[in-house]
């Protein structure tokens, strides 16, 4: 499953039909809104290029790390503190695929996929610089998604 | 001659989520966007280009799901039915 | 909560109670039964120290990757294909600490913890060897545990 | 003097896995074991020492919750209520 939604999601679910044959390593990252001082987290998607490169990205991650299932679920909308922004499932063989993977995963969606965060704060809101700022978005030049 | 602008985030807080714009062809699409910001708001307008009126090097601009540098945008000219969306660095996860 | 018990544990119920204050990344590790020709597997623990050492693991890890919270649940018992063996859920305030932490976690875990894997199997049944044959259990000499 | 020997995984398959042996003052660890061993099962004193009766470098010995090398083994003397557990690499994970 590749997604950006609003509605939250079951990760249970996700953990229960990531088992499929020859797993034996499943990794969940799950990224979820902190208390630094915010009320409420605004998330906003150019959503079909965003799909587009989430599901470039798993096809990537699942033939580099022979992963045997991905799923990516990217939230947007208002969040709350402690509720889930962004959860990555990954099933694997072996730990070190399904570790690695989720993490190339993670790296390459905070660097490529068209998603904003502004901080709503007591004090004033407050968009969340990029984490790669210059090179920004890492979408490659001139490539078709 | 029919295109379509979507700006993004901080830009889209300036300028307008999506633009419907008539123009004539043989536009530059960096010249489009000027036109489009100049007109909405000078704030929206400094956030996208230098004095100079040259994009800034982090602004990121896609034409139909493609990606084009900043001096790209100079020199292609927009075309009928173009979907082209601006936005400030991507900062999801 | 850090156990070695034959029950399954809920990973949902794990996941809600880690979203604590400062908490920005979950990361779960769930080592499941692969189905590598095996009818099941039946693991053994040395349980009163594996215990403490799953204990001392947890404690070291939240110091060295300044994690907020550390669940380790390790099962032992005849489990079928499929079924949890490791659950190990960590969370910290960014992806870095939480990613390092569950790793360290597991890899740790094979090299120290006394429990051991036998693959039952059609044709006979097997002891699974130590990943880390030599400096055996790596559990270091003459340290009170 | 009674002390607890405790076997695991192969080994405990092999020899058992939990043995009270009364033994005499004096009497080292390794020669506990080796005792227990020999009148046990020949292929569990096989899996556990070479030909020349040292144990094999893979063998883990703990006395008390405390990991004791094998040539600590043969020079330490269990003591009444001593606790040793004896066991192969561990695989867990």
């Amino acid at each position: 499953m590749i997604a950006v939604q609003t509605d939250d999601v079951d990760i249970g679910d996700l953990i229960h039909r990531a088992k499929q044959p020859g797993a034996g390593a499943i990794v969940l990252f799950d990224g979820i809104v902190r208390d630094d001082d915010i009320t409420e987290m605004e998330l906003e998607a150019y959503e079909d290029i965003a799909i587009k490169k989430l599901e470039q990205i798993a096809e990537r991650a699942r033939h580099l790390y022979h992963l045997l299932s991905v799923d990516i679920i990217h939230r947007t909308g208002r969040l709350k503190v402690g509720e889930n922004i962004l959860v990555i499932l990954v099933s694997a063989g072996h730990r070190k695929g399904a570790y690695e993977g989720s993490r190339y995963i993670l790296e390459t969606i905070k660097a490529e996929v068209p998603v904003w965060k502004k901080e709503l704060r007591r004090d004033g809101n407050h968009w969340v610089p990029g984490e790669y700022p210059h090179n920004t978005g890492n979408i490659p030049l001139n490539e078709e998604l | 001659m029919k295109v379509r602008i979507r700006f993004f985030a901080r830009f889209r807080e300036l300028l307008g989520s999506e633009i419907m714009e008539e123009i004539t062809k043989g536009t530059s699409l960096a010249e489009l966007v000027r036109i489009i910001a100049l007109r909405r708001s000078r704030e929206g307008y400094d956030a996208l280009f230098d004095r100079g009126g040259t994009f800034h090097p982090f602004v990121i601009i896609m034409r139909n799901g493609v990606r084009l540098s900043p001096p790209e945008a100079e020199h292609v000219q927009v075309s009928e039915g173009d979907d082209i969306a601006i936005f400030p660095p991507v900062a999801g996860g």
